[in-house]
């Protein structure tokens, strides 16, 4: 199909066509491909900075009693891997990198609807970014409350609190800006014949993601200035000798920090259910119910905080309503595990690389999400809170679920940017290492948690260091895994085979388009005329 | 493409006439908070500030005359606060 | 066709999503408001007392005009009456200004009567009361910020006004602005009543 | 006998597995089937999709409606074994636990304490808990138990030993450098020895001073065996010379009576080098208690 097979095409499209390529041209570019270049970019190197602190955190864990750091360092290194991780990874992960790639070409617009609005959000992210980076260094050093910020404690640690907080505000307002857009986009920016049901379910689940991001980050903002007032004003509105209430800091958190845990996942469950049908070679079975569970998990989840909470002295009736609402959610969440499993019936099933990180989320994700169900039931929460059960819980959805996603994404999409791609026997014992490995220390962390080893422990007992060893070798092969996946698809981006036309054979406008696509997007504006996996109706072969 | 109808400019008598409205409703909170009528005067006082904020959402923001979109999202916003402080509320009442 | 067509209907949209995020903010400020107030009924009570009302009202009477102007600009912009969209924009300003200048002397006097955050006075009172105050501070803080930003903005646009780029046929930022304004006024409705009167 | 006593274990055990064995069902299931068509789907044989359905309403409605039920009784299950942890039997001896950074301390009804805790096996305890700083969290994995302990709050939580033995007390919730450290034990005894032990004097023999040391949660920082702890080991500490800073000079002082006092009123006037500036200062010692303190510190070799 492609002429250009063996001449090594150098990559066109909005990468040259301007004519401009200098850093100004990027970091001061309105285009939304070269912002979401920028995110995908910064979002990878915390991705890897958090990661390397993870891995030593599991160094510090393989033996008990003191081993690499000091307690106050480890609590610092807990710290700021989960900060990096959840403010700086994984909530604009891929909202903010594929979402501003792929989405507007998906409904057939030339930009978002302000695309100076979509500059400005990257830089408050790189703002933020340095302000939390620089809090790391300055006045009494890392953060040492735990990403959860949770008062009385945050209010009289004496490490520099305050900066760090105050960064984590700015990408708040930076992820604001994203929804908004977004938002705005998806209502006013559609292409003609882009009806709401042929949307591509990526785009649904960015909207759902956005409306997220839109009602609950502000929530977020407040609560950490109020931190800040705390330090720096004594405002002591959580000072129980004051008559403040700590409790009331951990409300106002979560009711932001649960519903973010969505926007963490939904971006994630459209990047698959894009990738099933297009690998199955099938429409996705239940478009509608997908669609709609994206909009119905962002609707629930925003009302189920308090399951943060059970141990925390809270009313028994609060325990009840949180409880009750939790279960909730996981019905959408299992109509959408069902309908992906369904789509791969009678399909025609081919397990590239993007294909198995898809596979995997499902099997992953869904461990999480049922571990998930243990967490939400009162009684058992109560034996497992604060456990590493819960460290397990999270990183399998988040890890396995969103940054499995997030790895499967940058295998299917960023080929369309670059022109090239990787090779496919590298990434799949990438990939099983990976999982081997994944698995291997995440399920052990589950298993420690049922055997009451509390989280954010330093040192621990004796009777918890053969799992802990276990999980720590695990961290190793993960490492190893990921490696040979990153450096795989790297080289394959900058130099690997031609990659042009839709060898994917995918059906979303994207694929239409010239490889890399050309800044305007579009030479014309589109008119759709087929749903998003409707192949026979694209011309697919 | 589509042009979104004529659009509506409010004369400068009906704004004067919603500002004079919101300056009898602020005369009236104040006075019905100086009488005694205990919890009572909670929900009046916040009965006339939704009134008159939803005169200034209706008239001095347009609302009444934008797409019906604005009013549905509105809706939204409204109801997931009003979600936040009501299910806090589970926890606080029943402590 | 063109790429930079004016989608003033989206312009829109994404300022009242940007007014939600807003609501919000305040929404958790409200959140611990409604909370303490239904542990310390009493002490907010007494603490709403030693606010004064009149401080309040003229402030209430000030932002209600001044949105009224803002909301008047606009009328006149749509009717190309530039001057007359100066004017009244010159007055929402001169309202900003008188506000945060009553605010300036309410909180001075409070100040002097030592109750700020962290005072002594505070530390050693009711547990409520100096939660009272705490909120007190914060939320006609934030909200005083928000009255600069928005005069802020007002400036702004005034001098687009000024220079033509806002005209007859195109007038969004105006009324983005302005729906920013109104949103400032809109807080304060129920800052007023709660903080000053209920109680 | 008494009615049947459900202890706090066996509410949650059958909660557990009943939750563990449905996920497991569902997991395997929805693994086999994604093998199976993984398997029987692959390119190779199926070289071109045999079915392009989009969709069946009645599979729809299956798959909403059984997750549904099922996850309502897991909510109904999780709750009923949550209502057994909060309701404590009537008969329950009442413990108070006081958290600080970073220890235990247990204070019985008739006034006596003790940074371990001694329980009678078969008598349910209600434990009363207590902070002095920041959130901890009581827990108890062998009795499945833990609430957090909120400064200013009340909380609770009841367990009840069915066999001597001794168990662990973790603090759960993170609470600063020492949090994995605040580790306490409780110990079930034989309800005879149990109450020979409440109704010994107060520190038989031990003297005041330690005693004082260990009610105030101070060993939770320092040892007394010249370990290294959070704060540094008031062994032999007496008489040495350290160095501090002080109003942000370096300084070197001989630690007297003076000093001891100093440091424990008012800790922050100076700091011991290497340590952070993270000690309570203890403002509302008697004076007796503080020379016992300063008196026992003086012979601590
Ligand atoms: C991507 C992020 C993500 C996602 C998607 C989820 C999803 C869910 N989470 Fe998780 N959670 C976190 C991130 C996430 N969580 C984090 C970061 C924390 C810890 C924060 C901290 O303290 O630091 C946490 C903590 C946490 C707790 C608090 C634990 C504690 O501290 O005690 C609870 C309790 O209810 C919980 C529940 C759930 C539930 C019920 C879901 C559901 O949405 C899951 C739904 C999915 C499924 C149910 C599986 C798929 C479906 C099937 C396989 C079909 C069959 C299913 C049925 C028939 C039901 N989570
Ligand atoms: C997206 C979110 C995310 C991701 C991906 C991870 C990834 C990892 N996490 Fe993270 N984790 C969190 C979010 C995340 N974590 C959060 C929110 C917390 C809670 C913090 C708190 O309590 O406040 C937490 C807490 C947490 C703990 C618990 C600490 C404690 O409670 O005591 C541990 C312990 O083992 C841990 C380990 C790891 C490891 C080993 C990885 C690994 O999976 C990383 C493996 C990946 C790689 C290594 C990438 C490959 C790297 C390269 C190719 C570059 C070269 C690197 C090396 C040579 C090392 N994490
Ligand atoms: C939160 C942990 C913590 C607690 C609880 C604590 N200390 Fe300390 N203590 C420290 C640290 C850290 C230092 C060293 C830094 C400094 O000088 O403040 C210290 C220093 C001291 C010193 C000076 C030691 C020296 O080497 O010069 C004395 C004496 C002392 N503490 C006694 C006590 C007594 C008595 C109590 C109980 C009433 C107590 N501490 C409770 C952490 C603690
Ligand atoms: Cu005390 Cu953790
Ligand atoms: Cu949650």
């Amino acid at each position: 199909m492609t002429s250009a097979e063996n001449t090594a095409p150098v990559p066109g499209g909005f990468w040259l066509d301007t004519g401009k390529t200098g850093i100004r041209s990027w970091i001061f570019s309105t285009d939304h491909k070269r912002i979401g270049m920028m995110y995908f970019g910064c979002v990878f190197g915390f991705f890897l900075v958090g990661a390397l602190l993870g891995v030593l955190l599991r160094l510090e864990l393989i033996a008990p009693g003191p081993t690499i750091v000091t307690a106050k360092t480890y609590n610092a290194l807990f710290t700021v891997h989960g900060v990096v991780m959840i403010f700086l990874f994984i909530i604009p992960g891929i909202p903010a990198s594929f979402g501003n790639l792929v989405m507007p070409i998906q409904i057939g617009a030339r930009d978002v609807a302000f695309p100076r609005l979509n500059l400005f959000s990257w830089w408050l992210y790189a703002i933020g970014a340095l302000v939390v980076l620089a809090a790391l260094f300055t006045g009494g050093g890392a953060p040492d409350t735990g990403w959860t910020f949770y008062v009385p404690f945050s209010a009289r640690t004496g490490t520099n609190v305050s900066l760090a907080v105050l960064g984590v505000f700015i990408l708040g307002f930076s992820s604001i800006l994203t929804g908004i857009n977004f938002v705005t986009t998806i209502h006013r920016l559609r292409a003609e014949g882009m009806t709401w049901t042929r949307l591509p379910l990526f785009v649904w689940s960015l909207y759902a993601t956005a409306w997220v991001q839109i009602l609950a980050t502000p929530i977020i903002a407040i609560t950490l200035l109020l931190v800040v007032a705390e330090r720096v004003l004594g405002v002591g509105l959580f000072d129980p000798g004051r008559g403040g209430d700590p409790l009331m800091y951990q409300h106002l958190f979560w009711i932001y920090s649960h519903p973010a845990v969505y926007i963490m996942i939904l971006p994630a469950m459209g990047v698959i259910s894009e990738i099933i049908p297009v690998f199955s070679r099938k429409p996705i079975f239940g478009y509608k119910m997908i669609a709609v569970s994206s909009i119905g998990i962002a609707a629930a989840g925003s009302v189920v905080w308090g399951h943060h909470m059970f141990t925390s002295g809270m009313s028994d009736t609060a325990v009840l309503v949180f409880s009750f609402l939790t279960f909730l959610v996981a019905i959408p969440s299992a109509i959408k595990v069902f309908n992906w499993v369904s789509t791969l019936y009678k399909g025609s099933i081919s397990l590239e690389a993007p294909m198995l990180f898809a596979l995997s989320f499902i099997l992953l994700f869904s461990i999480g999400g049922l571990s998930g169900l243990i967490l939400g039931a009162a009684a058992t929460d109560i034996h497992v809170h604060d456990t590493h059960f819960v460290v397990g819980h999270f990183h399998y959805v988040m890890f396995g679920g969103t940054g499995f996603a997030f790895i499967g994404a940058a295998h299917y999409w960023l080929p369309k940017f670059f022109g090239r791609r990787y090779d496919e026997t590298p990434a799949l014992i990438g990939w099983i290492v990976m999982f081997i490995g994944f698995n291997i220390i995440y399920f052990t962390m589950q298993l420690l948690g049922m055997r009451g080893m509390p989280r954010r422990y330093y040192d621990y007992l004796p009777e918890f260091a053969q799992l802990n060893l276990v999980a720590t070798i695990g961290s190793w092969i993960l490492v190893l895994g990921m490696l040979i996946v990153i450096v795989n698809l790297w080289r394959g981006l900058l130099k690997g085979k031609p990659f042009t036309g839709n060898p994917w054979g995918g059906a979303t406008l994207e694929w239409s388009i010239p490889t890399p696509p050309p800044t305007e997007n579009f030479e014309e504006d589109p008119v759709v005329t087929h749903g998003p996996y409707d192949f026979k109706g694209a011309g697919v072969p | 493409m589509t042009k979104d109808g004529a659009e509506h400019i409010l004369s400068y008598g009906k704004l004067a006439t919603v500002w004079m409205v919101l300056l009898l409703l602020t005369a009236a909170t104040v006075m019905i908070t100086r009488v005694e009528f205990g919890a009572g005067k909670v929900w009046a006082a916040l009965a006339i500030a939704s009134i008159k904020s939803g005169l200034v959402i209706a008239f001095f923001m347009h609302m009444k005359y934008e797409p019906r979109l604005f009013r549905v999202l509105l809706f939204v916003a409204l109801f997931t606060l009003a979600a936040f402080i009501g299910l806090t509320f589970f926890d606080v009442l029943y402590r | 066709m063109s790429h930079v067509h004016k989608d003033s209907v989206g312009a829109k949209l994404g300022m009242w999503l940007f007014l939600f995020t807003e609501l919000i903010l305040f929404g958790g400020l409200f959140i611990l408001y409604s909370v303490y107030l239904a542990r310390y009924p009493q002490q907010f009570s007494s603490g709403g007392r030693q606010l004064d009302v009149v401080f309040g009202t003229t402030n209430t009477v000030v932002l209600l005009t001044s949105s009224l102007f803002a909301a008047m600009s606009v009328t006149a912009m749509k009717r190309g009456e530039r001057r007359a969209t100066l004017a009244l924009l010159c007055g929402t300003l001169v309202c900003a200004a008188t506000f945060l200048v009553i605010k300036y002397l309410e909180w001075s006097a409070k100040f002097h009567h030592g109750i700020y955050p962290n005072s002594p006075k505070l530390v050693a009172g009711a547990p409520g009361e100096s939660v009272f105050f705490g909120l007190y501070y914060l939320t006609t803080g934030l909200h005083g910020i928000h009255v600069f930003v928005g005069g802020a903005l007002i400036t702004w646009v005034a001098l687009l006004v000024q220079k033509g780029a806002i005209n007859v046929d195109d007038n969004v930022s105006l009324e983005n602005v302005t729906l920013y304004w109104h949103l400032v006024d809109l807080v304060w409705i129920f800052i007023f009543p709660l903080y000053y009167l209920i109680l | 006998m008494k009615n049947q006593l459900i202890t706090t274990t066996q509410a949650v055990d059958p909660i557990f597995t009943f939750l563990f064995s449905s996920c497991l069902v569902l997991l395997l299931g929805i693994t086999i089937a994604m093998i199976w068509f993984v398997v029987r789907y692959r390119r190779s044989r199926a070289p071109e999709p045999t079915s392009q359905v989009s969709g069946n309403v009645w599979l729809e409605v299956v798959w909403t409606a059984l997750p549904t039920i099922l996850v309502m009784g897991m909510f109904y299950y999780g709750w009923s074994g949550y209502l057994t942890l909060r309701d404590v039997p009537k008969n329950a001896m009442q413990v108070t636990a006081v958290a600080r950074m970073w220890s235990w301390n247990f204070i019985y009804g008739n006034g006596k304490n003790s940074g371990k805790m001694y329980v009678p096996v078969g008598t349910p305890v209600q434990v009363n808990l207590e902070s002095k700083d920041v959130v901890h969290g009581f827990y108890m994995p062998a009795f499945k138990i833990k609430r957090d302990v909120v400064p200013g709050m009340k909380n609770h939580v009841w367990f009840v030993a069915t066999k001597p033995g001794s168990y662990d007390v973790f603090c759960s919730q993170y609470c600063g450098t020492g949090h994995s450290a605040m580790i306490a034990t409780v110990e079930a005894l034989p309800p005879e020895q149990f109450y020979s032990w409440l109704n010994q004097a107060q520190g038989g023999g031990e003297s005041p001073g330690r005693a004082i040391l260990e009610k105030r949660g101070c060993l939770g920082c320092h040892s007394l065996d010249g370990s290294p702890k959070v704060g540094p080991t008031l062994k032999g500490l007496f008489g040495t010379q350290v160095k501090v800073t002080r109003g942000g000079q370096p300084a070197v002082v001989t630690v007297d009576e003076a000093y001891l006092k100093e440091s424990i009123v008012d800790p922050g006037a100076a700091i011991v080098e290497g340590f952070p500036p993270i000690m309570p200062a203890t403002t509302d010692m008697p004076g007796a208690e503080l020379e016992a303190v300063v008196e026992y510190l003086e012979h601590l070799k």
